[in-house]
């Protein structure tokens, strides 16, 4: 027992347990922990008494490593944190850069950052429905939507040659020019793509199993969700109307029309109509950016060698995932003194203690599920 | 038919091991499991009858004492339970204070 | 010993042979349709690789299982560890024993046969629950201790769904129930609609697959009972699993689907049914053909070609009692030959029901399957026997016709149902006040 | 021939059992051979011409009574209870426990020999058909008894679950 658990700084061996107790680690190797999340359940019988998340299994030291490239060059480290929405990372890190520097880029390249960025939106968001359904048990919805991240990873292959760690973006604009038919494709994905989603609605909305799996788990009320700074969906399904696209526009939100899906009851249920909503907003929205692409250059007013003046800045979007934070300090050298970088993932996971306690084994990967988290940003 | 006196031999030697689980053991479910092995040793003398004077009566017997196993292996296994959770022991002799 | 004294055990012992042989072939290719039919629905092609459209692949898997390092967790039970598996394999095997695979392909025909099924098929639970327990592994044991709470509870209410068929049928013996159906010429599916139903669900729960695979929950327990068995004991759970499944859709088939019997069995107008198995075998046989020059391989091609050939064998076979004069061997042997095909046929569909409800539905929890099993099954089995009862006592002692008895019992049976339901979705409330208990407790892993 | 064959060779099975149940230290294996120890019993039984309490032992006995008791010892944890003592010192009067037995069936197979191996068994066709004879006596002379072993399993099952609920 005693080295089975040890690790991770916490002496089980002095843990004092009921005659019903027993402490099951779960992770970092298990189907559904999504990577190698770490936790440690405390169970009585199968209801959660208490647990542990821990993590780092997949550290890479990203932030350290900002420190010694140029602030090109750590541009593609970002990709690897949010792998599932690597444009979104991009956009996040470029923007930091760019308000550090003080220069914006192009009207052009901007809209099509908001195509690509909602486009991975959806991309990250119907890989999260796969595998949240997976978790509870459908096996088949996570083919169906693997089928339209496929599209969406094609039009990024068109566009910058990569699928997954896309680095699609530049600071102070775009790498490549947009291809002649990028307006064509994302328009003939969004057109087939509202009756898909009505179709994944069809498996799961009104599914007896589904909404008994999924109604009433994982509670986070709007106070405790704001009192741990959990932001995006996981926020909005908790009745707070929050999106960072909405309230401090960045890239070229601030033209297009789009609402903000919010729901009351801030369980699993909730967080899933939310997402699903948000699809359909995002598709809206890249309608809606498609059909006028204005023309002109793509990249702005920025040298070979970036030296952004000596001085601070925080900049954040609304990843798929919440609010994906870039703090980056610069010394006027060609590399950042200090990059810190604030996961939704991390900050999200810190509630799955809360939201666990008193749910089943069962509902414990449904709640790491409906989190929607990625490792690879959680550890960096 | 093997004569019927085999059969008692049997039920005899099931008992006589029963018998000597209860007293020697001291894990209460595995005396209760040699209750069981009494309970069965009666069946099979039971069935041994039944079929030697060609009457199912004996089994009528029979299903009853299965039924009365069923009912005292569940309470005497929701008390081992019950003692469990309070000691945190199976064991018989020391369930030897009336109260805790 | 004289030969008359050994002659009645011959054929019972080939039979016996035949069935343990074969078994773990047709297993390896229940999971190979299986396979298949998930990808159909899942819009892929499944294994494609071995063999033409993978029809070698089970074999190739059970190649693979049995030359993979047998492990056995150092601190594991290495007895009940070594043993458990076997016990479920066994159990599921000993269950054979009397299943009625048309008029004359029968092990034993008991006089309780179906008790005797029931019985054995449900020793299989220890072989689950000692080698959950075994492993000395925590998802195991939780594997194993669902494994035992959910069979349990699900046997209840089997139980009483095939008593709504027994008391039908008047008899255990699984020959005489199928000869009843024939008689009155009614599938007990049209009569006792809410016993099948009932035994639909509890058979899916009987044999741990989804939507109710707890003990094996993969997304939970890893893989539950069977977390810590890999190579060829891994590959026994497996055999015993698949099975149950043909064990349990076998007694669906007798109890409820008329056994082997064809549809409309006794109407000759629907004589034209008889010719229906060779089309079919024919049809695949076309099939078969059809696909054999697009395989890419010369090996494939051949392969394709003669399972093609195989069909058509197996269309002659079903033709010939048929086409031969009324009064020869091979004419006789028709009833025989028909019936196998119509009980595979039907106990192939009963499994596919299975694989089409574990690709569409989401996975229940633990606590709303024992709600679903002990509130609203346990007692819609109950009601399902007394309507029944009641119906047959209307017809029996009162004269009331039987095509008002019986729907009369069914719609009050369905009234009932309904009334359960509704009273459950009022209790079944969620977890919420739990979660406030909990939070107050507030008791970190390391106290 | 077949028949004393297949008896002896489940009466062996069933002693041998037996005797594993109470020396095996590990509570589970215990258990385990206490289902094949009634196992044997039901081939007995089923070499009795009763087929229905064969198919009650099978189903009851070892399907349903044992997998309770394997339940329980799983929740009860072993880990500890295996490293104790698992016999106390009785063996003394178990030793004349089993030898006042032993006396007094000798005594009373010496007293009726003749009878209990020279006595002919009934034919079997007077059991058959076993399960509705049985089912004739359970419903018809054992009413009472069987409404009252219905009640029996009811209380106990209350009684189980009271005992077993967490907080009583």
């Amino acid at each position: 027992m005693a080295d089975r658990y040890s690790g991770g700084g916490v002496n089980v061996e002095t843990t004092v347990l009921g005659a019903d107790e027993i402490i099951l680690n779960m992770g970092p190797q298990h189907p559904s922990t999504h990577g190698v999340l770490r936790v440690k359940l405390r169970l009585d019988g199968e209801k959660v008494v208490g647990s542990e998340c821990v993590i780092g299994y997949l550290h890479r030291g990203v932030e350290k490593i900002a420190e010694h490239r140029s602030y090109q060059q750590f541009a593609p480290y970002v990709d690897r944190m949010d792998y599932v929405a690597a444009v979104s990372n991009g956009l996040g890190y470029c923007e930091a850069v760019e308000k550090l520097m003080q220069v914006e880029a192009p009207l052009r390249a901007r809209v099509i950052r908001t195509i690509l960025t909602e486009l991975q939106r959806i991309a990250s968001h119907l890989f999260w429905l796969g595998t949240h359904a997976l978790d509870i048990g459908a096996l088949t919805p996570l083919f169906y939507c693997l089928r339209e991240r496929e599209e969406i990873l094609k039009i990024f292959e068109k566009y910058c040659g990569a699928r997954l760690t896309t680095h699609a973006f530049r600071i102070g604009g775009l790498q490549y020019e947009a291809y002649d038919e990028l307006e064509k494709d994302v328009e003939r994905f969004c057109k087939d793509f509202d009756k898909r989603v009505d179709e994944y609605e069809s498996l799961l909305t009104e599914n007896r199993i589904w909404v008994g799996r999924t109604k009433g788990i994982g509670i986070l009320t709007a106070e405790a969700a704001i009192a741990m700074g959990v932001t995006g969906p996981v926020l909005r399904a908790s009745g707070v109307e929050w999106d960072i696209r909405k309230a401090m526009p960045y890239a070229a939100y601030d033209q297009y029309e789009f609402s903000i899906p919010t729901r009351q009851n801030g369980d699993t249920y909730d967080r899933y109509l939310v997402r699903m909503e948000e699809m359909r907003q995002s598709r809206k929205i890249c309608l809606q950016a498609i059909e006028n692409i204005p023309a002109g250059p793509i990249l702005g007013k920025v040298g070979k060698v970036l030296k952004p003046p000596p001085g601070e800045v925080y900049h954040s979007i609304e990843a798929p995932k919440g609010e994906l934070g870039y703090y980056i300090v610069s010394d006027g050298t060609t590399q950042p003194y200090r990059v810190r970088i604030r996961p939704p993932s991390l900050i999200n996971l810190e509630a799955l203690d809360q939201m666990i306690r008193g749910h089943l084994v069962a509902d414990v990967v449904a709640i790491i599920g409906t989190l929607d988290i990625v490792l690879g940003e959680v550890d960096r | 038919m093997v004569p019927i006196g085999h059969y008692i031999f049997l039920s005899v030697a099931m008992l006589a091991i029963g018998i000597v689980g209860i007293v020697t053991r001291r894990n209460v479910i595995i005396i209760l499991m040699s209750v069981e092995l009494i309970l069965n040793a009666v069946n099979i003398n039971l069935v041994a009858f039944s079929r030697l004077v060609g009457s199912v009566e004996g089994q009528i017997f029979a299903i009853f004492i299965i039924t009365d196993a069923a009912a005292e292996a569940a309470v005497g296994l929701g008390i081992i339970i019950a003692f469990f959770r309070n000691r945190e022991t199976v064991l018989a002799d020391e369930m030897d204070i009336l109260k805790w | 010993m004289n030969l008359n004294a050994i002659i009645p055990y011959i054929l019972p012992v080939l039979f016996a042979l035949v069935i343990v042989a074969l078994l773990p072939l047709v297993a390896g290719y229940i999971v190979l349709v299986e396979r298949k039919v998930m990808a159909d629905m899942q819009v892929r092609l499944g294994p494609m690789r071995v063999g033409p459209h993978g029809l070698l692949q089970p074999i190739a898997d059970a190649v693979k299982l049995l030359l993979k390092e047998d492990i056995i967790p150092e601190s594991a039970d290495k007895l009940v560890f070594w043993g458990a598996p076997l016990i479920s394999v066994t159990a599921a095997m000993l269950a054979l024993a009397a299943l009625p695979i048309g008029p004359f392909f029968q092990i034993a025909d008991l006089n309780i046969g179906l008790l005797y099924i029931l019985g054995i098929s449900s020793l299989g639970i220890f072989g689950i629950v000692l080698g959950g327990w075994a492993s000395n592994s925590h998802y195991s044991l939780m594997g194993a201790l669902r494994s035992a709470a959910q069979l349990v509870s699900y046997e209840t209410s089997a139980g009483m769904a095939i008593v709504g068929a027994l008391l039908l049928a008047g008899t255990l013996s699984t020959r005489g129930i199928v000869q009843e159906q024939s008689d009155t010429g009614w599938w007990f599916i049209f009569v006792a609609p809410v016993g099948f139903f009932i035994y639909l669900v509890a058979s899916i729960a009987e044999t741990n697959r989804a939507p109710f695979d707890m003990p094996e929950a993969e997304s939970e327990l890893v893989a539950g009972y069977m977390t810590e068995y890999s190579g060829f004991r891994w590959a026994l759970y497996f055999l015993a699993e698949y099975t149950n499944m043909v064990v349990v859709a076998s007694i669906a088939t007798t109890l409820f689907l008329g056994g082997w019997m064809r549809p409309f069995a006794n109407t000759p107008a629907f004589n034209f049914l008889d010719y229906l198995p060779p089309l079919l075998m024919l049809w695949v046989a076309g099939y078969c053909f059809r696909r054999t020059p697009k395989q890419p391989v010369q090996v494939q091609k051949m392969f394709m070609a003669a399972v093609g050939l195989l069909c058509i064998v197996v269309a002659l076979v079903l033709i010939m009692p048929m086409a031969v004069p009324r009064d020869s061997f091979l004419a006789t042997s028709k009833p025989g030959i028909h019936g196998a095909f119509w009980f595979l046929f039907k106990v192939a569909a009963y499994i596919y029901v299975f694989m089409w409800l574990r690709f569409t539905f989401p996975r229940y929890r633990f606590d709303q399957l024992m709600r679903l099993g002990w509130q609203f099954l346990v007692p819609l089995s109950i009601v399902n026997v007394m309507m029944i009862g009641l119906a047959l006592a209307l017809h029996r002692q009162f004269g009331w016709p039987n095509w008002i008895s019986f729907p009369l019992c069914i719609v009050l049976t369905l009234i009932a149902g309904g009334f359960l339901l509704a009273t459950g979705e009022k209790h079944e409330h969620p977890f919420v006040g739990e979660v406030g208990e909990g939070q107050e407790e507030e008791t970190p892993v390391h106290a | 021939m077949l028949d004393q064959a297949v008896f002896y060779f489940f009466a062996t099975m069933a002693i041998v059992s037996a005797i594993l149940v109470v020396t095996r230290r590990n509570a589970v294996q215990s258990a385990i051979f206490l289902v094949t120890a009634l196992l044997a019993t039901a081939g007995i039984f089923l070499n009795l011409n009763a087929e229905f309490v064969f198919i009650v032992q099978v189903i009851l006995y070892a399907g349903g009574i044992m997998v309770l008791f394997v339940f329980v010892i799983m929740l009860v944890n072993l880990d500890v209870a295996l490293h104790q003592v698992q016999f106390n010192r009785q063996w003394f009067v178990a030793l004349i426990i089993s030898a006042v037995l032993a006396a007094q069936v000798a005594a009373a197979i010496a007293v009726s020999r003749h009878s209990l191996y020279i006595m002919p068994a009934a034919a079997p066709e007077t059991l058959e058909p076993n399960t509705e004879r049985v089912a004739f006596y359970l419903f018809h002379t054992y009413m009472l008894p069987f409404e009252l072993a219905s009640i029996l399993l009811l209380v106990a099952m209350v009684g189980a679950v009271v005992m077993a609920k967490k907080r009583v």
